[in-house]
């Protein structure tokens, strides 16, 4: 165990993967001899040279498309986008490519690729530096998702989505890179896709969440100590979603609360909320309520505090999920 | 900097038109190959034409035409190693053929059915890739990640001349110039995207005047001409192989038949100038230049067409007498590790349809 | 009124606006001389000239990046996406541009470009002719998304949003664009964005349906009478959506069936259920099932039918719903 | 086929180096325009220099620099009448000084403060671009849209080497030739994305040679030289202007700042060549060379100096007093018929900020 900051788990989940396999490369815009713009690459070109971490053009379709040759070509590449709204460029590759190649070859061919980015917002950054893109990767038939919200889970998760046989998006909270700190399992270190996290047990009502909103969650339950007893789940994994854990949760306290920062309209609380309608909808007490990013562009930094999910919010939609 | 040779003006032919201008030879090709290549081409052409028979029938779906391609389809190929791998387009759907393909496997894709999905490795020969242009950097990926193994593998991949409008072909290209991937971006410049003509696609004087943008060669070629294609993949590849990088080709050539089976080309083609290349079409042109040349006889090539026309009897019968697919295909082969609703959905699926 | 197949009624939507507006034009691959790959475009170049009805390079963002700026040159650029799976290229510019764009100008200028194409499958075409793309457009901030069932809405719905301010995406049902046959009103004709539509007054459950869903959500209807009695409600436009008028339906039937053609993750039918858990929860009386699209690709034709939710499916849901 | 001049191979340059290479002069500059463009670089260059200042202060957040790239923007802004358009990009942030923006507007936007948000028609200046080479396909749309219109309107975009390899540029590109839309296509090229080298971008010999894929003129300046930058301008929109369609301009300078406030350099940039280049920056250059003609004097200069920073004074004033943006604005101006969800949030969100 030592102490990492997110990022760095990130960084370390890479050398250690790098190590262990010599067929997984890096690849994305600055990456190599920078380190990411986030230094979440720093230290593999020195390490693994410039032919396993590459510098690669400013062209993001052509990054994941290339990658998918790639895989064919027995690689394993782990590919960053520099920021989340320019991913968006690669979404083509992504939707009809990379989700769909396995099954064109009829499961004969692999295409273990990860994608992974900085996401979210509250950091004060210019325009499209805060986007929250979940929904367009989860909807796509054939990827994956995965969001940490500590270093460890940023480690394991990495970890695992680097081993996965199928496509990967794993989405790193930015906001928490340097603020998230804890501590992280040395040398190879694999957390399961599909496995929630209970974070904080509790017995009134269920606030589900992910990425940098599971801290909002928590500091939302700490705060309500008294009037209510939250219950925290990190979903992690978006794709495979832990149904077992999120319904056995609201099985018990019989609310939910769902928080993303994302824009609400078919955002993923909008799917957890499907799923309790659907399967728990005789143990449901109360509404299910979403808290989430509002159905606008993401505003300038002077009003972003306005427009992510915030304690106020978070702890506003408790009481009336009890109150109901 | 990589060596640019300005892109080529004229077309590359070896063909004679058996009148004014003479014929030409590519080195090192007998007559055996020259007949393997007519064999390929007759393959590719008893392909197309049964096909469109077959979608008359409604033996298979909506299919897209190559009659008049197939010089472009047959002389790249026929330059490379069988461990050289084939990233085609939807327009060269039957390419595997080339590959020892069967047939039914290209006639079952066409039909809809799970039989029509291979295995890449099996053939070397990528999935059929129906968005244009996006199978540009898989090719370039896959080049470019072989010699990073250190495999002497060469990628070619085939497009049209509407693809090269697509920011797929330019992020592409630019990542083949950049890795110096051993690939061959092989354009067939038939002038038509569907019914978009090439002076609305683009103001460039010439497609291949686009390849110094990339830093790479861009070579001129008569698509017609299965030996000049030939002998202009040949090069590209031998560049590619000695780890000089990536070649443009344009195969110049003119679309003669629909789009596709539901395409009506009388909205926009220029009759005329369909009549004439249809008069000039590939296979007779090097079927007749073989005849001047004496290597191939009258029942050489009614044998060679017999001979294509039973594979094509065989693949319609396999085709059909595929058993129907099961539905657990709709769920199969999607993910490795599937998430475990899939299994749900198709136990739910399979009660539903009793 | 004259009867119409829907792909017609399309047509004549354009002719009518193009009339009616001088600044409105057409733009997309083979919309001009061919009039469309599915001819809703027939006549307009002949009518209007190649400038106002413009056979575009192969190319989708450039297609929709250039009809950003024939917006801020005073035009109302109809951009046709050849099919749904084909539009993917043009994301990028879609989410990071045709939706922020007048919010970044403080809503000083507008960008009142419609995107069409058909979409949906079942059509018995090659890989990636069947996609049911809506949730990447109705999760996008700053864009509309109308979806018609019928030729008359289809006119109507492509009408309104020509002259919408803001960029509106119409998804049209391509199965049902020569089925569809109905009274079309002659001349102008707009149907408002944000109205559902009660297909069929019923009192037991409420089925939820848009675009080619909505005729197999009827046919259920018809052949459930005598067990369950079904109303059937048309949403036309998921972005506005008519939430008063499915909020009406559930409260009086108490039990809601949501259909819909794409995957089902964070898919609109998830939105639709999540807004019921919310605003409807103590009116339910039963789960609300989706039925849906797989969470896997499209597949090869012949087993589309297995893929695409069938009369059997959505009627066994509607049967367990009154059943729980 | 439009007529397509090869690519320039040597840099256009109008100013000498004092010693061997002597001064040149553009035809139809007066005094006073000479004057008036030292003040557009001035003006630039207090605007940067303030705001790095201004950003370690706290006063403004992340921003990105473009010290020495003022000749490129300053030049080519200047060869353009009042009705035609610029499309910046992100590091041409202050682009709009040129045409009377406040320097509290574009200090705003880097506050990320609404105020920053400004309206392009009162300037006729797009809004700032950050997706790299996105704003490509919009210039190029208005540029062919305000043709169709009649209407005598020339667009200017500019954007990066980098922003070369991105789809964006090629269709934009594509799209400007096919329409033969009055645009410029202006590439700043520093030879640095970040800390990608423009030879990990690019195999093209120049960035120049891309022109001709796309059937417009390519010309090669140096971009340090605000003099050679306006000409060249002048001459594509000139061209522009006449009908004949786009061009494609190469303005070469090196990148000697950080990327932006938060970019460490030294991690990457070859510093032996940054200081040459430093020596050499744009805005002392054509200050010599102004000495050299006699047309500036120590006191001009210093007032012009005085001049701008006051502006800047001002700027910051102003951007520092606009009062906090009230929540309103997070739903206003994202729709002109918003749904009736969003009055809703908003009445949701003031009870809870109470
Ligand atoms: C990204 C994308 N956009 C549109 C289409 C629809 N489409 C199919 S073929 C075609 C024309 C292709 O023209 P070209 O590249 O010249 O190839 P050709 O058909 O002439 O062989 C189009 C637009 C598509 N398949 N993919
Ligand atoms: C689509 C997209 N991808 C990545 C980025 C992140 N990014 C910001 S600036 C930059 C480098 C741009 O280089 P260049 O085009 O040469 O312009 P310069 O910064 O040198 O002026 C990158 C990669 C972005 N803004 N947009
Ligand atoms: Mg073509
Ligand atoms: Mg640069």
């Amino acid at each position: 165990m030592k102490e990492l900051m997110l990022v760095d788990a990130v960084n370390d989940a890479l050398h250690v993967e790098m190590e262990r396999d010599p067929s997984v490369l890096v690849m994305g815009e600055d990456v190599g001899r920078l380190g990411g713009v986030f230094r979440a690459t720093a230290g593999l070109q020195d390490r693994f040279g410039a032919e396993r971490c590459i510098d690669t053009p400013l062209a993001e379709a052509g990054i994941i498309g290339t990658a998918v040759g790639l895989c064919m070509a027995g690689w394993r590449p782990v590919c960053e986008m520099q920021y989340d709204a320019f991913s968006y460029p690669a979404l083509d590759q992504l939707i009809n490519h990379v989700g769909r190649y396995r099954w064109r070859t009829r499961g004969k061919m692999s295409f273990p690729l990860v994608i992974r980015m900085p996401y979210g917002g509250s950091v004060r950054a210019p325009e499209l530096h805060d986007d929250s893109p979940e929904t367009y990767y989860v909807h796509t038939p054939g990827v994956k998702v995965a969001i940490p919200s500590t270093p460890a889970d940023a480690k394991g998760l990495l970890a695992a989505a680097i081993r996965d046989p199928d496509p990967v998006v794993v989405l790193e909270p930015k906001l928490i890179y340097r603020l998230a700190r804890g501590d992280v399992p040395e040398g190879e270190h694999v957390v399961p896709l599909g496995k929630a996290r209970v974070v904080r047990e509790g017995s009134d009502v269920t606030i589900v969440a992910y990425g940098a909103m599971v801290g909002v969650a928590q500091r939302v339950a700490v705060s309500l100590v008294g009037d209510a007893s939250c219950e925290v789940l990190d979903l992690r994994s978006l794709k495979p979603l832990d149904e077992d854990s999120l319904l056995a949760s609201v099985a018990k306290t019989g609310h939910a609360v769902v928080v993303q920062e994302a824009p609400r309209v078919c955002g993923f609380a909008s799917e957890v909320a499907a799923i309790l309608a659907e399967k728990a909808i005789f143990d449901l007490r109360g509404p299910v309520l979403r808290v989430t990013g509002y159905d606008v562009p993401y505003p300038y930094w002077q009003l972003e505090d306005a427009y992510v999910p915030s304690e106020a919010r978070v702890a506003d939609a408790v009481r009336r999920v009890l109150a109901a | 900097m990589s060596q640019v040779l300005p892109a080529e003006g004229g077309l590359r032919r070896i063909i004679g038109d058996g009148e004014s201008r003479p014929d030409g030879e590519v080195e090192g090709l007998g007559p055996e190959q020259l007949l393997a290549l007519f064999r390929d081409l007759v393959l590719l052409r008893t392909y197309d034409e049964r096909s469109v028979i077959y979608h008359r029938q409604g033996r298979i779906g909506t299919y897209a035409i190559f009659w008049n391609h197939e010089a472009m389809q047959a002389g790249s190929v026929f330059a490379l190693e069988e461990r050289d791998w084939v990233f085609p387009s939807y327009r060269d759907s039957a390419i595997g053929l080339l590959r020892g393909m069967p047939a039914s496997t290209v006639l079952s894709w066409w039909r809809g059915h799970p039989a029509g999905w291979w295995n890449p490795e099996d053939y070397n020969v990528a999935s059929i890739c129906v968005p244009i242009a996006t199978q540009i950097p898989h090719a370039v990926g896959f080049a470019w990640g072989s010699r990073l193994k250190g495999e002497d593998r060469v990628a070619i991949v085939n497009f049209g001349d509407g693809a090269t409008s697509e920011g797929s072909f330019h992020e592409g290209a630019t990542f083949a110039g950049v890795m110096k991937a051993p690939v061959v971006l092989f354009c067939n410049n038939n002038q038509w995207a569907i019914s978009t003509p090439l002076s609305a696609q683009t103001a460039a004087p010439t497609l291949a005047d686009k390849a110094i943008g990339y830093g790479m060669p861009g070579l001129r070629v008569d698509g017609g001409d299965v030996l000049a294609v030939y002998e202009a993949t040949r090069e590209a590849v031998a560049r590619a192989r000695a780890g000089d990088g990536p070649t443009f080709i344009e195969a110049v050539t003119y679309r003669v038949a629909p789009h596709a089976t539901a395409d009506d080309p009388s909205l926009y083609i220029d009759e005329e100038r369909a009549r004439e290349e249809r008069e000039n079409e590939c296979v007779g042109r090097y079927e007749r230049y073989l005849r001047r040349l004496g290597v191939l006889t009258e029942e050489q090539a009614a044998a060679i067409r017999a001979e294509a026309l039973e594979l094509m009897r065989v693949g319609i019968a396999q085709a059909e007498a595929e058993p129907p697919a099961d539905v657990s295909l709709v769920f199969e082969h999607a993910y490795a590790n599937p998430p475990p609703t899939l299994a749900i959905d198709l136990d739910e699926l399979r009660r539903i349809l009793g």
